[in-house]
């Protein structure tokens, strides 16, 4: 059997509950034994719209933590930004709704084999996975601290339990409603060098993404970057979510940021060849 | 359980089933094959492959847009020999019937293309995709250009000499499609794959700027159904004896049936299974229930049963 | 509050607003009337008109498709004399701009209409309907027809004189969209209409036979809108002057937007009126909104925004 | 003010029940004094699908009875058969939902100046608007008959409370299921002459209108009936829910039903031309 999606099932899953949190819900989805399959970084593929519905597309959200405790029987929780027709119409499900989803799509975030220290950015719902990643890493025996930024304050989500697994957390607003003003990326190079970070763990915008690559390169470490690309089928059968990649070899061709990402290691994205023709 | 005979054939080519994935929508088939077992249905299309390595357009290269979406590719692909060893192999080792689709940017190219099939085991047919710009004629689209479309399905006929079955696969963009269908018909094709995207544009009202990376994309899904209806339907009224592969926004066992009862011979199946990864399966077997229920002892009896001639009538 | 001039002009008509009814797609203006006053929209399109009465094709007329819908009327009407006797009145009554919308099956035919018109007080514009069989030539759609569509707007030309402006309305079935508008446009066309419906058909899975009495249909709706807006990007990229009525599943002001974007000077609105009576009404609402949100002080600077060339940046 | 469609206006009205009767769902809608605009015949445009749904043009559907109640504040009863998408759609819709709706629309049954005896015949849920005539006649004094005919029991739609203002009732399927084995129009002709009925009023399928236009024609008793043609837009503004029809002058044109009708004279219709070009 191909490699590809190895773990991914087509279900009806029930909604187990949704909570508003700033400007985000926080969506829990009772996924059974697939959670067991999902490893921080993974997403998600839900149909959206219901019935008769002119939306023919799925959308894609990263998985931000799964539990597989037996009392829950297994669930996956979502941060969703409602904004457009399909996130606004997931917000608007109800406890035990039936969604249909695949799950789980994409590459994981890899984990260091030894606790090293590691930093964690986000921006925006952004910072969803990092909190699964974090509590893995932080288990496994790392120093965990994360930076969030976002436009203003109710763009951060930061819950309460997911601060936990973390050492330290720095907040930026570009409004400065909360935390420093500014962004992530403002004293990112001092921070690395100060917490001896060995891996920094990214995802958000892909503007933040590339500024992160471009800090983790003048100091050689590792960067891995969950990217997020518009995706017509998150399954690799579409070709739409490309980004231009360079391999061993320097030249650059188009991987798909569904199956080959959407966790890449940042330092091989050509981010300045983004959206652009090769 | 009643059965039918679900066979179809294009040219000497046969299938167990009439239900094919849409070329460009299954990328190497690999990635299906999670969700079901490739051999289950009637074919897979591959991507259209050209000569060389294709990077594509830059991104987005998707919009959704009211029950359909566009994209704009730009055929990106590994080239014709890494496809054929690569993706080839995995394909007939799943069992599954290839039908081949090739691309070219001059009449030459195609003719280079159909020349590295030739030997090649495993294939069932070659779809000869020329809605692709013609480089040496100001990059007007092959499919739009009845003499040019002639030419190359006329280059990639003498090339394949008689064996594989030629589809040659039609644009809609054009004021009319059944002198293009007839011209192709002519020079050697033995099936037509109706129907390829339709041009479109979404404008970002954000950015205030065309929204995909190329501009222009194709528009798919149930949104262009009726215009992939028609096509077939015309098509079929005017050459009844050439096999068509319907396609256009089919997205369950009904749409299947209206484009089979407007004269297509087989389906295939793209952006649908974008939005469900097992679409091809369901419409598969709802296609199959539903000749049933009507009554057809085969598929074949149903191919352009919407054509058939009103019974005089005295009421 | 802030204000923006939201009037538009077509050759040397002017119209408070940039959006009109979609011929065929408000009748007379009476039934419309009775959710909002006509002389509030930019203008009514009347439902192309012919010389005689026209019975029109068999019922059923319409068939629903995802996101649009078919529709297969065959230019019912009263005639031009009736119409001019009883609709023209009530809309100059209204205080309505009034587009008149004609069409013909000659060439003759539509210079007949033409000069009928002439001494019409409260005509704005005539909109020439070109997607109509031309039954001197084997009914092939004028406007399918480079010639055809040129000699059908000349001769509207020289009958009206130089007065009214003249919108010639194209359809998007055609392999070259800008050839055909260029055509038009030399022949004494002020502005064009763009698009008319897209030629489609359903066939019904019960009675397994074409669902609308005369078999294929127009499609139209927000199915059709990416079709649109690609053809008005195309042609004003074309002919930036021309003005152009831009139409083909507009529903709200976003839509609207987007077309105006594309490069249209108006916008019609036809089956969203179906849908929803007072469509127009909040259409040109949302527009006025989001034009104002842009910062745009006027219409006119919004028309072909998407076109504009991208700066250069030194990042 | 043009005389076309003059009371009727697009509202958002919430629906008050939703009930199963048979395979057909009653449904109570808030319409409050829109109610009092209502005259049996008319029919409503509904807004189906929900945001984001592909289904574009409105469904019509028949007023069966209409309430004008302080009590209810006023609301219309509509019958409705779960049939494709859009139906589906009103019949899933519970108590609160609101619907976008456009009434009342259409012609209305005509009502004898004098009190004579009429007989109604209903096919299916074509049933439903004549019981809220059926109201209106007797309390003006006819002599109300009914026939009712579908093709099974389930398919008929008579409910106990329609029936106080009917004399008597029979009842037809063609499987036998319920009542006599048949077709409303079997002994039609007869019924209208035992019952001296002046004027036959009927709603049901088109080639039960054109039936009993025969019969009625035939007798010269007065038929108007209720037709169903698909149509668009439901306003007049389309043209394509038309039928043809005979003119004083003899010569046939072709009507909006959603105008013209639905409720026409049986005797102009030109039924062996429906469908046909003109
Ligand atoms: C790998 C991945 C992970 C994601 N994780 C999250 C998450 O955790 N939380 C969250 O709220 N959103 C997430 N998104 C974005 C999400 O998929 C939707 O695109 C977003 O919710 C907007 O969709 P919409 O239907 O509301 O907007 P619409 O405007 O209706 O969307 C129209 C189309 O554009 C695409 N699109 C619009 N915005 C984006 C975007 N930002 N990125 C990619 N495609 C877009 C949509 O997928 C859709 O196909 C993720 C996207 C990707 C690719
Ligand atoms: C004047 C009038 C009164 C009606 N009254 C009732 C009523 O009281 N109860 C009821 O259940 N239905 C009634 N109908 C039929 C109703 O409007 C819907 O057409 C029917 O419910 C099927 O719609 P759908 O969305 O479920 O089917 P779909 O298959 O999704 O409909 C597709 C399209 O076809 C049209 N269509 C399908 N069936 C019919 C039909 N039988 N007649 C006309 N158009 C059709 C639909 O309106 C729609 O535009 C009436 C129709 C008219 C014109
Ligand atoms: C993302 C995408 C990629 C496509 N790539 C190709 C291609 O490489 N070659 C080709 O002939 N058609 C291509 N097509 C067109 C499809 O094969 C098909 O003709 C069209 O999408 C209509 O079918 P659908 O509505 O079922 O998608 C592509 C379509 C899509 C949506
Ligand atoms: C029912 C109907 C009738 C139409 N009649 C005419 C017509 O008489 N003349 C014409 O030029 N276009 C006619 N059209 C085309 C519309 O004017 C318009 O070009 C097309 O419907 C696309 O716009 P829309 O998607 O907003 O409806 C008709 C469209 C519909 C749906
Ligand atoms: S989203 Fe389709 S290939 Fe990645
Ligand atoms: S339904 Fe549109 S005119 Fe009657």
């Amino acid at each position: 059997m191909s490699p590809i999606n190895k773990n991914a099932k087509q279900v009806l899953a029930p909604i187990a509950s949704n909570k508003r949190v700033g400007t985000y819900h926080q969506i829990i989805v009772n996924i059974g034994d697939l959670a067991q399959k999902c490893k921080p970084g993974n997403f998600v593929a839900i149909k959206v719209g219901g019935e008769n519905s002119a939306l023919v597309l799925r959308r894609a959200f990263a998985i931000s933590r799964v539990s597989t405790s037996s009392a829950t029987g297994g669930t996956m929780e979502l941060i969703v930004a409602p904004g457009g027709q399909g996130s606004t119409w997931l917000c608007d499900r109800i406890e035990g709704d039936l969604i249909d989803i695949v799950v789980p799509l994409g590459t994981a975030f890899g984990v260091p084999t030894e606790p090293v220290p590691v930093l964690l950015v986000g921006g925006g719902y952004g910072s969803a996975p990092l909190f699964g990643l974090a509590e893995i890493l932080n288990a496994r025996g790392s120093r965990v601290d994360m930076i969030l930024g976002a436009s203003t304050s109710s763009n951060i989500y930061a819950p309460m339990e997911g601060k936990r697994a973390v050492n330290t957390m720095r907040i930026y607003t570009e409004d400065g409603s909360a935390g420093q003003t500014g962004r992530v990326t403002d004293n990112l190079y001092e921070q690395i060098k100060d917490l001896k970070a060995a891996v920094v763990y990214s995802c958000g915008p892909m503007s933040m993404l590339s500024a992160i690559t471009t800090i983790t390169k003048a100091l050689d470490v590792v960067h891995q970057c969950s990217v997020e690309e518009s995706m017509a089928c998150g399954i690799g059968i579409c070709m739409t979510c490309v980004l231009p990649v360079q391999g061993e070899d320097g030249s650059v061709s188009m991987l798909r940021s569904c199956i080959d990402g959407p966790v890449m290691d940042g330092s091989s994205v050509s981010w300045n060849q983004v959206g652009k023709a090769l | 359980m009643t059965t039918i005979d679900f066979s179809t054939t294009i040219g000497n080519a046969w299938f167990p089933a009439p239900t094919f994935t849409a070329s460009g929508c299954a990328s190497s088939g690999r990635e299906l094959a999670q969700f079901f077992p490739l051999r289950e249905m009637g074919g897979v299309v591959t991507k259209s492959v050209m000569s060389r390595v294709r990077p594509g357009r830059p991104t987005p290269r998707m919009a959704e847009t009211p029950s359909g979406m566009l994209n704009s590719i730009g055929l990106q692909g590994p080239g014709i020999d890494a496809f054929l060893a690569q993706d080839i192999p995995y394909l007939v080792e799943q069992k599954a019937r290839v039908i081949v689709s090739i691309a070219g940017e001059t009449v030459e190219e195609y003719s280079t293309l159909a020349r590295k099939l030739r030997s090649v085991s495993g294939i069932s047919a070659v779809e000869v995709n020329i809605s692709c710009p013609n480089v040496e004629n100001r990059g007007l689209v092959f499919a739009c250009d009845p003499d040019a479309s002639r030419r190359v399905i006329d280059g990639v006929r003498r090339t394949l000499g008689g064996e594989l079955p030629i589809i040659a696969k039609l644009s809609p963009d054009v004021t009319d499609l059944v002198s293009i269908a007839r011209g192709v018909v002519d020079a050697g094709a033995d099936g037509l794959a109706l129907i390829n995207t339709v041009l479109g544009m979404v404008i970002n009202v954000n950015t205030m700027r065309p929204q995909l990376g190329g501009k222009t994309g194709g528009l798919s899904g149930p949104a262009i159904r009726p215009i992939a209806v028609r096509a077939v339907y015309q098509v079929h009224a005017a050459l009844p004896k050439t096999p068509i592969l319907g396609m256009g926004g089919i997205a369950n066992g009904k749409d299947a049936l209206e484009m089979i009862l407007a004269g297509a011979s087989g389906v295939s199946i793209g952006t649908a299974s974008f939005g469900n990864p097992t679409a091809i399966m369901s419409i598969q077997s709802e296609l199959k229930q539903m000749l049933i229920d009507r009554g057809f002892k085969s598929l074949k009896d149903a191919i352009g049963y919407a054509h058939r001639v009103e019974e005089v009538t005295n009421e």
